[in-house]
């Protein structure tokens, strides 16, 4: 837990790498978390190939969900979405650098793969199948 | 079955009455007493970790949180449902029931639909539909109860043929303890178009469930009457009749999002659960699932069926004793209700209240069954793990004692 | 108020964290902790007479029934009810609001009638009405909230103007601890034709309550939130009104008479009060009472009062802090909701949490205030009898922790 | 407790002096223990001055709710009615010869007089009026 607010991740939440919008994107999906209403859009753009060549978010949020939403773009960047779908939490707090999270704030922490998700498999994706 | 360390589990049993007699309990079927175990882990989580959840953020919310979820998760792996989304906490049996006539039953029934009961139901299975009845104009059809105390499944064959759209029953009579063939009652339901609510209030405390075997659309039961605490039950609900039931109670909780004039109802099982709900119960109820599970419902079974085998037989020796229900000792529960030609029960359950003898005195939440015995009431002996052939004979000796001051000179 | 054996009492507070912080507990607007002498209540009535209620001839079960109607009779004088007939025990204020919703407000509202909620209320005095007013057609007013923190009384009057049949309103914000005029609402209300919903579950806990002298027709409010358990909760009704209202939930203890196609309703208030009830977390409700019954509401409120009066002085000297509510200091509840502009709410909560100081993050069930003042959520401090000014300033030194962390540079 | 069966209110119960009923009846009134359904209903004979000249009772249930009937009818007989609206519970009790009953045999040792005064005030008459 005391590792929670490591420069890392406050950097990534003050100064953002990704934050903003991507128009026109190939693929875009918003989700929020019920428990605080946060509210978290994912932009993406995919060559023919299926690589993501840019990714952008946007919506506000605590500092985990924002950094984690950050260091999740600059990982796919260069990636295939078929990669992408096997994305895990445990790949999420790996970026973040943490081992374990209670169960609200690993809401925060996945809001943005269940984001990144649900912009490839379309709506309705559930927290349990991440 | 360790008996000896069963009692030593169950703190009510140590401690003799002003008589210097011991607790001779004879009424688990009206509700069970409670190990040290369940007591404790309520305790704990008053002492050390008490907060609301789902919400918090904090460590202490945390805590509770999880462990009011690992209660759901023991019970979801306890009747083998498929998943969490399917077990929703409420009050007890009664509420889960009406929470399906309610949020099931006002969407699904209109006027002239038919629905199964039977004469053998606790009154939290018939009220509910009678109200509901009542409101929409709907038809009740019931299975009755023949001589030998067991539901007359023809007539249920002949009422499944008007299509009825929901069939509710009991998997155990909590006055004859009979067990009807549920499964085949369910697949029958089934076949025939109709939807199969389950009262597991008997059933779960008392043998091994498996919910997907089964194949009831709807199941409840209570944790008190399985070594819970009161205040908390459950109710199974198949994902795909749940997610298309519109919310019951409304407030917080049940909600994802709410505006002034909307609001938009949660994933399940929270859908519906609205507002603060039984958190120190539930984690009662999960200690008290870790600790049948411990002992094995088929030892459980097998150990309340010879005490029920041995107290029919000597009952059956008293006379002007009649029991209600079937005589049969096999695949029957532990509830056994008799009647006594020359003394009212409530006079029977004073008298053994006096030897520390503690049974049940009335029509046990089934009037109608009592009626179709032509009794208006009966005295119900009902046993569980703590129980031993000893207590059946402190009830045969104090029912003795009720002979030398009521029976025909 | 005997400071030091209030801590003593509280179990929770003996026991520092893993790094040696002892607990401030700042969330008992959500839940409070339990003094010993409720857990002690409850684990009594588990341990020496555990029975069900009602019907039960023999001594335990008489036994737990008396202790049960002990606290109804408790209840009653606590907030000078006539009659004990007008305690109904449910699970929580949520349940309670929704029996009105369900009972009373499905039988009395109909399409095109008017009732008025505020913009405070919490979700549980929000969503039973919306789903009510979807199903049947009813017109929700809403009274707004001022830029002060108050209820804008000059639109309730215009509001009464349409005849409402139904005014429900909080006794006390848990977002802004606003204390709204109740009485005179009230007796608005009554001028106008309609009845009055009060929602006390942040009254009670809080101060003392005449229901007689407020008058309302009907109010709710949860042990868990004044040193009780989890699993209970109270709906008074003025008597004759829960007489025309037809029961809620159907079963056991609820009937009468029961026959196969028909029953009769019990009498007041088991009439709704279905299945076994939240028996031992009854008798440690009345526990609960005692307990402050010893303290003295008046002590309590005054207490309260000393510590939200340092707690909004001192918040307000941090940079980039906003309370959300009133920031007078008398007459408000302990319920004190802020933002700090450079960070959110679940950022705060968990640094607090390292601090071992435990604040509610969120919208506390309460989004459409948040949505009146701008913000997505807030962290809320609330306060009762076993914090003191300390915990305040231990709140203060957490947000410096946290301006630390993520203050401007 | 233990002094709830002595040998008068069993004779009570065995051997009912006031069972029966009157045919015509100068009042009659029955009601029922909603707890076990015991039925109990009372005829009562009055003369010109409201006195009572005769009782008997009829119906179902314990020894303490038949016994009390009984004792309850012998004490009565001309007495006036104006008398009897003031009977209360511990009148009752004191017939039984019992100091305390818990709340569920009250029910049953009260049945008798809460239909002797249904008899007298009309229907509805609550328990806790006795
Ligand atoms: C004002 C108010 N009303 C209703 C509720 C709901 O209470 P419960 O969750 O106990 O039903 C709360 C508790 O959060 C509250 O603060
Ligand atoms: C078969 C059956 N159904 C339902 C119930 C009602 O259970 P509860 O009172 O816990 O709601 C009972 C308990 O008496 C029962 O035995």
């Amino acid at each position: 837990m005391d590792d929670l607010y490591r420069e890392n991740i406050l950097d990534h939440y003050k100064n953002p790498i990704y934050k903003g919008t991507l128009e026109p994107a190939d693929l875009s999906f918003e989700d929020e978390n019920p428990l605080c209403g946060d509210h978290l859009r994912i932009d993406l753009r995919v060559d023919e190939k299926g690589n993501v060549t840019d990714a952008r978010f946007s919506g506000h949020g605590c500092a985990i969900s924002q950094a984690s939403a950050d260091l999740l773009l600059e990982s796919i960047i260069g990636k295939n979405i078929e990669d992408l779908k096997k994305l895990t939490k445990e790949d999420i707090l790996d970026l973040l650098g943490i081992e374990e999270l209670g169960p609200v704030r690993l809401k925060c922490a996945l809001l943005s793969l269940k984001v990144l998700k649900g912009s490839l498999y379309g709506i309705g994706q559930k927290d349990e199948d991440l | 079955m360790d008996e000896k360390q069963i009692i030593q589990d169950f703190p009510i049993f140590h401690q003799p009455d002003r008589n210097g007699k011991t607790l001779c309990y004879l009424d688990s079927a009206a509700t069970t007493q409670k190990p040290l175990s369940v007591l404790e882990a309520m305790d704990t989580y008053y002492k050390t970790y008490n907060a609301n959840i789902h919400r918090g953020v904090y460590h202490l919310s945390e805590l509770a949180t999880e462990a009011h979820e690992t209660t759901r998760e023991k019970i979801r792996a306890w009747i083998h449902a498929r998943s969490t989304t399917e077990i929703i906490f409420t009050r007890n049996t009664t509420e889960s029931i009406n929470l399906v006539a309610y949020s099931w039953g006002r969407k699904n029934l209109n006027a002239g639909d038919h629905m199964i009961l039977t004469e053998m139901e606790h009154h939290s299975n018939l009220v509910p539909w009678q109200i509901l009845a009542e409101e929409k104009g709907v038809e009740l059809d019931f299975i009755p109860i023949t001589d030998a105390g067991e539901l007359d499944l023809e007539v249920y064959r002949q009422l499944l043929e008007k299509h009825p759209k929901l069939v509710c029953a009991t998997g155990m009579s909590n006055v004859m303890g009979t067990i009807p063939p549920s499964k085949e009652m369910i697949s029958a339901a089934h076949a025939a178009g109709a939807l199969f609510l389950l009262d597991g209030a008997q059933m779960v405390p008392h043998m091994q469930v498996d919910i997907r075997d089964l194949d009831a659309d709807f199941f409840a039961f209570s944790a008190h009457k399985m070594l819970g605490p009161t205040g908390i039950g459950v109710l199974y609900g198949k994902e795909s009749l749940l997610e298309a039931m519109p919310p019951f109670l409304g407030g917080g909780d049940m909600i994802k999002k709410v505006h002034l004039r909307s609001f938009s109802a949660n994933d399940l099982p929270y859908k519906f659960e609205a507002g603060t709900p039984a958190i120190a119960e539930a984690i009662g109820f999960g200690a008290a699932i870790d600790y049948l599970a411990q002992i094995g419902m088929d030892a459980v079974f097998e150990h309340e069926s010879e005490i029920t085998r041995y107290a029919i037989q000597e009952l059956m020796k008293i006379p002007g004793l009649k029991i209600i229900g079937p005589l049969t000792s096999s695949n029957r529960g532990s509830a056994v209700s008799f009647t006594l030609d020359y003394v009212h029960p409530h006079d029977v359950a004073q008298i053994l209240d006096r030897e520390n003898i503690c049974v049940r005195a009335g029509h046990h939440c089934a009037m109608p069954v009592h009626e179709r015995c032509n009794v208006d009431a009966s005295t119900r002996a009902s046993f569980y793990i703590y129980n031993s052939l000893t207590d059946v004979d402190r009830l045969i000796d104090g029912l003795k004692i009720v002979h030398q001051l009521f029976g025909q000179d």
